[in-house]
């Protein structure tokens, strides 16, 4: 009979009415400022780079290898190589971005900067609240800005800091135990040689910092 | 409040605002401003119904003149090709057009004028006269034959008007012509599709130059 | 209790009083329009928010609640930035006939209220052909619709103008009928008398209008016709959002769009207000015992839950389409009360049966004569005669 | 579904003569195509969709490729000086328009059959016979591929361009397409198109 | 559910029975025959900032009355030439532009990219990822379908109130995507040869809950439309597409099948592993908009069942093809059209290599786009109000139509 759809879509909607009172499940509006949705472990927003150690700038991963550049589809970073080279974690001398720029205002958040890194240097951050107005200087995000300890990664990516500091200690305890070697195979040919006046020493130490946490 | 009724300054007013409006219906170049100066003249109308305690035929007229008549006008006039008229308020035969509105205005004025009701003492009080429930007692006894006939004329004109509206329909969807018109515009009606694209590619072709 | 009910009846003559005399008039004609525009304006406010918080909730959602507390300050806000806001006039509009149109609607739709009692002598001014004035003066609200959609020169406003109008005149036809059978079985169009005439009580139950067979039938089709008159959903085609952008709103801002705005609201609450008068008893109190309680907080009462009504229908139902709104008016609302009105007749003729059961066998004939008469009418409107559908499945 | 040779020697027994070529795919076996002479393309078309045990009614994808000119480094033995020598000679290849149609079955539910129509070069002679009276589905990528890749399409019933206006003067998808300066109007940070745009005048100027 | 789903009689009837007949009524002649009362013709522009083209789309109608005699879309207000800046990119760099096509579906677009990546340049997805891209592909169908029948409603006139029940319901299925992918509806999850990254700790739990509880959510949903009167006598014999025309001009997807073809990709091409679950594709018969809506919400019944077979028999095992990489991806030259059954239709990616790190060629096959090709052909003779619902009905997203 006529009417008959219409009464029994009311009283769908009645339930709701009534159901938005008293059941989450209906009600799932969240009072945005005062109240967030904690983020997922997976979520990603914008790029940041990780340091290791207490020196934001000692510290970066990044060895300005331009490979985050070349591959991001929109052309967001903007990389100029160092023209010296600093020691990295496990000791080797690498270069360091000069000039680290993400126009966040461009970048889509694709996160295909992080997959590419062979030195797991960039990883995605979290915040999102970076409205300003100002599009374009403040929305450019320099080295000093984008620079995060390594703290901070573990703190919103736990899984993932994880098994990248396992992975790191392991590349750092290899490489120490390389150059170790080296430096013996080298003390020992020096010593069979006995020709050598000045064994360089091993770039070992230096600046390298063993990945806090 | 009997200042107010001795010096007709309401009366005044009412006319001249409907005298005005009258004559702006005739006068505007634009048909929808003459159709609104006529809903005022209505307006205006009815207020001098209203000012003479004839509630019920003041309230009358606006639902009659200005809910449907006027609203009526409009609309015609808002379906018509273009509202702004060109031709020149002063016509050449103005001068017979105003011969026949004096000889018209002469016709209504003079009985009224030397109607006996001119001189008869106003009634002591108006408002029982013009009571609903008596209106209606009257047209239902004393008048219930013109009111049946006019019923009578006004279902006609429906219908004649429903008629003439039905008329329309089996025209425009003759669907004799259109086979035609697919073959002939039909750029692509060899196409296997059926009949459905063939009369739609026509709809395409048809734009092209 | 009795003073509070007749308290604003009181208090004007009290007011009215300290005025000197030659202008007393002035005061009286003053203290009447004043508290009217005051309560309907706040009326309106009222219900700009608790429509939105209402839809909200329907919705799942919130609705405004940033604005003062619970969002309850929201109307203010709103009304503010109407205020503020530029007044767009399209270049080529008539300008002259786009300013007054807010106004031919407004007006109007403030008129109507003069008529409704909103309590116990609480009529602003009793008219004997008080029913006729209502519907002469809604009868405007059209002209305003048209003088909006044709000034402002955009191709959506004629449309919305258009459906406008047509719909209005259409459902004219059934709201006047669904309450002439109220005239007929009252046997007066003063709207107090009516109302009077629906104040006594059988058994403690009231007589109200809604609880006869005509009544029901006759308050649902008003209730139906009113909300296309009033332009709310499912009938909100003039501005149907979705297909003509606003209609003849379209070019419509700031302040001219927000008097429209309250027009439309202020007719919906005209017509609200002639429900509950014509079938829901008034000001009467629904129950013996509470009729010594203040008259017009019933009024108010019925009001919000009709308005509640509307608002539920609105945040429930899609929109209809021209041609089907059109047919629903012709083919089914206008047959129908027409048969509201004969058994209206009916029943005001069996009111001398007197044999046992003679209130069953009343009610059986008329709800019969009704109901037959709705399915009926219901199955003619299914002119395609569409079966229900039955879905296959590929394979 | 019939394999491509078969499908070959059908349509070239139904069309006198069309010619029909294999072109084959580097990559996905299966996907080998048809490429049909652009003169009895509509006919083929036509046998491809009416034959009952092909019945390929449904036009899927349609689109074009720029193959631009390109040169070939040959080497050619040649007598210089008396002295045979291995020369390079550069030989320039041509390039084309192409539409490609991606071609299924919904009846049969077979497919894809690719075909490819290819015009004579790039600039004056890039006119294809529309399928879009075969495949009604062709009408919007025909459109589109006149407007990105310029190839004009006979016999289509609305041939106007799809995505750029109808003001616009190059094809974009065409591998030589130079975008305007003005492609980014608003300053970036790092101003490479203000940089673009001064060396193109600096080029112009000098030029 | 039972095995049919009936929907009420039209209590309205509509302006006419069928398209043929509201054709037929458009071919008069232009010269108006001295009986005719027609009038001037309006000419609107509905669009591109009209409240229901769905984006930046634009309609060039023109009206008798009401009634359409001529309907021309406009397209490209939101073109970007995706197509090139795929071709000036590394295919792994095209992933990304891909969730933004249809916006709403970004799972079945990445998909639709990773399967023809993987045909050209010969890749196997292990069985893991083939459930998971199931899953996602899944859910993304359920999203889309209650998202576009929440804006049919609005377009219809509803007032968002079944919108925002479906989109309190994508809620659920976006929550996933963001704890799957990282984002809710930029998801760019796929990759050549698998997926990006592993399940996160009881995520399956989480979709298996959301699954659990969406036939409860369908129901109330049709509880609340399918026998609406107005929505029946909004939607029966509006917009009908026949079947032979649906065919000739390519359309797929729901509305494909609501003309009554049972044509779904995933029973014809059995990509990914779609052959090992057990689902029925629902046709209409009219073709109308009715009975697209229908199709649609049979449709994400059958999604459930997928859903949750997939969701109990997923295995265990790595989710990359060890020989796919990342950096310097080069297939072979050659070329590879994949396609797979988007929620809006037949999403199909063309790709021609040319041995180098971009495609030469990167070629969209736009469901939306071409589902608009007969929308002159439904909307003739209806109302404008019926242009509206009916362009809701086509389902389309700017971002795919314009590319």
């Amino acid at each position: 009979m006529l009417g008959t759809g219409l009464i029994q879509g009311l009283m769908e909607t009645a339930k709701n009415f009534v159901g938005s009172y008293h059941d989450e499940a209906r009600l799932v509006t969240v009072q945005y400022p005062e109240e967030k949705i904690p983020a997922k472990e997976n979520s990603r927003n914008f790029p940041f780079l990780v340091y290791d150690g207490e020196d934001p700038q000692a510290g970066l991963r990044c060895v300005a290898c331009q490979i985050c550049e070349k591959e991001c589809p929109p052309k967001c970073i903007y990389i100029v190589k160092s023209k010296d080279k600093k020691p990295d974690y496990t000791g080797k001398a690498q270069l360091y971005p000069a000039t680290f720029d993400i126009d966040v205002s461009v970048c889509m958040s694709c996160q295909i900067c992080v997959e590419v890194c062979p030195f797991d240097a960039i990883k995605m951050d979290q915040v999102f609240e970076l409205s300003t107005s100002d599009r374009f200087a403040t929305l450019l995000l320099k080295k000093t800005t984008l620079a995060k300890p390594n703290a901070y990664f573990h703190q919103i990516h736990p899984t993932d800091a994880a098994e990248i500091d396992g992975r790191l200690a392991e590349e750092k305890r290899k490489a120490e135990e390389k150059a170790k070697a080296a430096a013996a195979a080298k003390a020992a040919a020096a010593a069979a040689a006995t020709t050598g006046t000045d064994p360089k020493a091993p770039p070992v130490g230096g600046a390298a910092k063993s990945p806090t946490n | 409040m009997r200042m107010l009724s001795d010096i007709p300054i309401a009366f005044l007013m009412i006319a001249a605002v409907t005298l005005v409006s009258a004559v702006c219906a005739m006068s505007l170049r634009n048909l929808v401003h003459c159709g609104l100066c006529l809903v005022l003249t209505f307006v205006g109308l009815a207020a001098t119904y209203l000012h003479l305690s004839a509630e019920f035929v003041g309230f009358a007229q606006v639902l009659v003149y200005v809910g449907a008549v006027a609203i009526l006008i409009v609309f015609t006039i808002l379906l018509t090709r273009n509202a702004e008229v060109t031709l020149s308020p002063v016509s050449q035969s103005s001068l017979v057009g105003l011969g026949i509105a004096i000889a018209v205005c002469g016709s209504l004025v003079l009985p009224l004028v030397t109607s006996p009701s001119l001189r008869r003492l106003p009634a002591q009080s108006l408002a029982p006269d013009a009571q609903v429930q008596r209106i209606g007692e009257k047209l239902m006894a004393q008048y219930v034959i013109p009111l049946e006939a006019l019923a009578l004329v006004l279902t006609a004109a429906m219908i004649g008007a429903v008629v003439i509206a039905m008329r329309d329909d089996p025209e425009r969807n003759d669907p004799s012509p259109s086979p035609q018109n697919q073959k002939d515009t039909g750029s692509v009606s060899n196409s296997p599709a059926g009949t459905a694209l063939n009369s739609s590619s026509s709809t395409s072709s048809s734009q092209r130059p | 209790m009795e003073t509070l009910d007749q308290i604003f009846v009181l208090a004007k003559h009290w007011l009215v009083a300290r005025v000197p005399e030659p202008l007393a008039w002035l005061a009286t004609i003053l203290l009447s329009i004043g508290p009217l525009i005051t309560v309907f304006a706040s009326c309106f406010a009222i219900t700009t928010i608790v429509e939105r918080k209402a839809l909200g909730r329907i919705q799942n959602r919130f609705g405004p609640n940033r604005v003062g507390p619970f969002g309850l300050l929201q109307p203010l806000a709103d009304g503010l930035k109407m205020l503020i806001k530029e007044d767009l006039v399209p270049a080529q509009a008539d300008k002259v006939v786009h300013l007054l149109a807010p106004f031919a609607l407004v007006v109007p739709a403030w008129l109507t209220f003069s008529v409704l009692p909103f309590g116990r002598n609480m009529t602003v001014i009793d008219l004997d052909a008080g029913l006729l004035f209502f519907f002469a003066v809604g009868a405007s609200s059209e002209l305003a619709v048209f003088m909006a959609g044709w000034s402002s020169r955009n191709k959506y406003a004629l449309m919305g103008a258009m459906r406008g109008i047509a719909q209005m005149i259409s459902y004219e036809v059934p709201l006047v009928l669904s309450t002439v059978a109220v005239v007929m079985s009252v046997g007066s169009l003063s709207l107090p008398s009516i109302v009077e005439a629906q104040s006594a009580y059988v058994f403690g139950m009231p007589t109200w209008h809604v609880f006869t067979p005509w009544g029901l039938s006759g308050f649902i089709l008003f209730l139906i016709a009113g909300a296309a008159e009033a332009n709310r959903a499912p009938f909100d085609l003039p501005e149907a959002e979705s297909e003509i952008i606003a209609g003849y709103l379209t070019e419509y801002s700031g302040f001219k769009y927000a008097l429209f705005f309250m027009g439309e609201y202020l007719g919906l609450f005209a017509i609200t207000g002639m429900g509950i008068t014509l079938f829901l008893g008034g000001w009467t109190a629904p129950v013996s015992f509470l009729a010594t309680t203040p008259s017009w907080f019933w009024f108010f009462a019925k009001f919000g839950a009709i308005i509640a009504l509307f608002i539920w229908v609105r945040g429930t139902v899609p929109r209809l389409r021209m041609d089907q709104l059109m047919k629903f008016a012709w083919k089914f609302l206008v047959p129908l009360t027409l048969v509201n009105l004969v058994v209206a007749a009916f029943w005001h003729f069996s009111g001398t049966w007197q044999f046992p059961g003679a209130i069953f066998a009343r009610w059986l004939l008329g709800a019969g004569f009704i109901g037959g008469a709705y399915v009926t009418l219901g199955r003619a409107l299914h002119t395609n005669q569409f079966p229900p559908r039955v879905y296959a499945y590929a394979e | 579904m019939l394999s491509l040779d078969q499908i070959k020697l059908r349509i070239e027994q139904a069309v006198p003569g069309a010619r029909v070529e294999l072109v084959p795919n580097g990559a996905l076996a299966d996907q080998a195509s048809l490429w049909l002479d652009a003169a009895h393309a509509v006919e083929c078309a036509r046998f491809l969709r009416e034959t009952p045990d092909l019945s390929f009614d449904y036009a899927s994808n349609v689109t074009g490729v720029d193959w631009p000119d390109t040169t070939v480094k040959t080497k050619v033995k040649k007598v210089v000086e008396g002295q045979e020598t291995d020369v390079e000679e550069s030989v320039v290849k041509p390039g084309f328009l192409e539409a490609v149609y991606h071609l299924y079955s919904m009846t049969r539910k077979h497919g894809p059959l690719v075909i490819r129509l290819r015009t004579a070069n790039r600039t004056d002679s890039v006119r294809l016979p529309s399928f879009t009276p075969v495949w009604r589905g062709a009408e919007f990528q025909e459109r589109e591929i006149f407007d990105l890749f310029g190839i004009v399409f006979d016999g289509h019933p609305d041939l106007r361009r799809l995505l750029m206006w109808d003001g616009f003067q190059d094809h974009p998808m065409r591998k030589d397409y130079v975008e305007p300066d003005d492609y980014e109007y608003e300053p970036t940070p790092h101003d490479e198109v203000l940089e673009k745009a001064q060396s193109r005048a600096a080029k112009e100027a000098n030029a | 559910m039972s095995l049919t789903s009936t929907g009420a009689a039209n209590p309205f009837g509509a302006l006419s029975a069928n398209g043929t007949e509201s054709v037929q009524r458009f071919s008069r002649s232009p010269k108006p025959d001295p009986g005719d009362l027609g009038g001037e013709l309006l000419e609107v522009s509905m669009g591109p900032h009209h409240p229901s083209t769905h984006g930046v789309f634009r309609m060039d109608v023109v009206l008798d009355g009401e009634t359409v005699v001529k309907l021309k879309p406009v397209f490209g207000y939101l073109h970007r030439n995706h197509e090139k800046i795929a071709e000036n990119t590394s295919y792994l760099g095209s992933m990304p532009y891909t969730d933004r096509l249809d916006y709403l579906c970004s799972m079945t677009n990445n998909w639709a990219y990773a399967l023809s990546v993987e045909k050209l340049a010969g890749l196997q997805v292990p069985e893991r990822a083939q459930y998971i891209r199931v899953i996602t592909a899944e859910l993304t169908r359920l999203l889309n379908h209650t998202c576009l029948i929440g804006f049919l409603l609005q377009d219809m006139g509803a007032l968002g109130t079944p919108m925002m029940y479906a989109f309190r319901e994508r809620e659920k299925i976006l929550d996933l995507f963001e704890s799957l992918s990282g984002a809710r509806m930029m998801c760019n999850y796929m990759r050549f040869g698998g997926c990006r990254c592993e399940l996160p700790k009881h995520w399956l739990e989480q979709a298996r809950q959301v699954v659990e509880d969406f036939p409860h959510f369908l129901d109330e949903f049709e509880a609340l439309l399918t026998g609406n009167e107005i929505l029946l006598a909004r939607s029966q014999g509006v917009g009908v597409l026949p079947k032979d025309l649906a065919i000739n001009a390519s359309i797929t997807g729901p509305m494909l099948r609501a003309a009554g073809v049972g044509y779904d990709i995933r029973k014809v091409d059995n990509y990914g592993i779609y052959e090992r679950f057990e689902f029925r594709v629902p046709i209409g018969a009219h073709g109308d908009v009715f009975d697209r809506y229908m199709v649609r919400v049979l449709e994400m019944r059958e999604s459930l069942g997928i859903l949750r077979k997939a969701l109990t028999d997923i295995p265990e095992g790595p989710i990359m093809d060890p020989k796919s990489k990342l950096r310097g991806f080069k297939p072979k030259a050659g070329e590879a059209y994949g396609r797979i059954e988007g929620p809006k239709g037949e999403l199909g990616f063309y790709l021609i290599s040319d041995g180098s790190a971009n495609p030469f060629r990167y070629r969209v096959r736009p469901p939306s786009l071409i589902n608009l090709t007969v929308l002159e052909d439904m909307c003739l003779g209806h109302n404008v109000a019926d242009v509206v619902i009916i362009l809701g009905s086509v389902d389309i997203v700017l971002g795919e139509v314009d590319r």
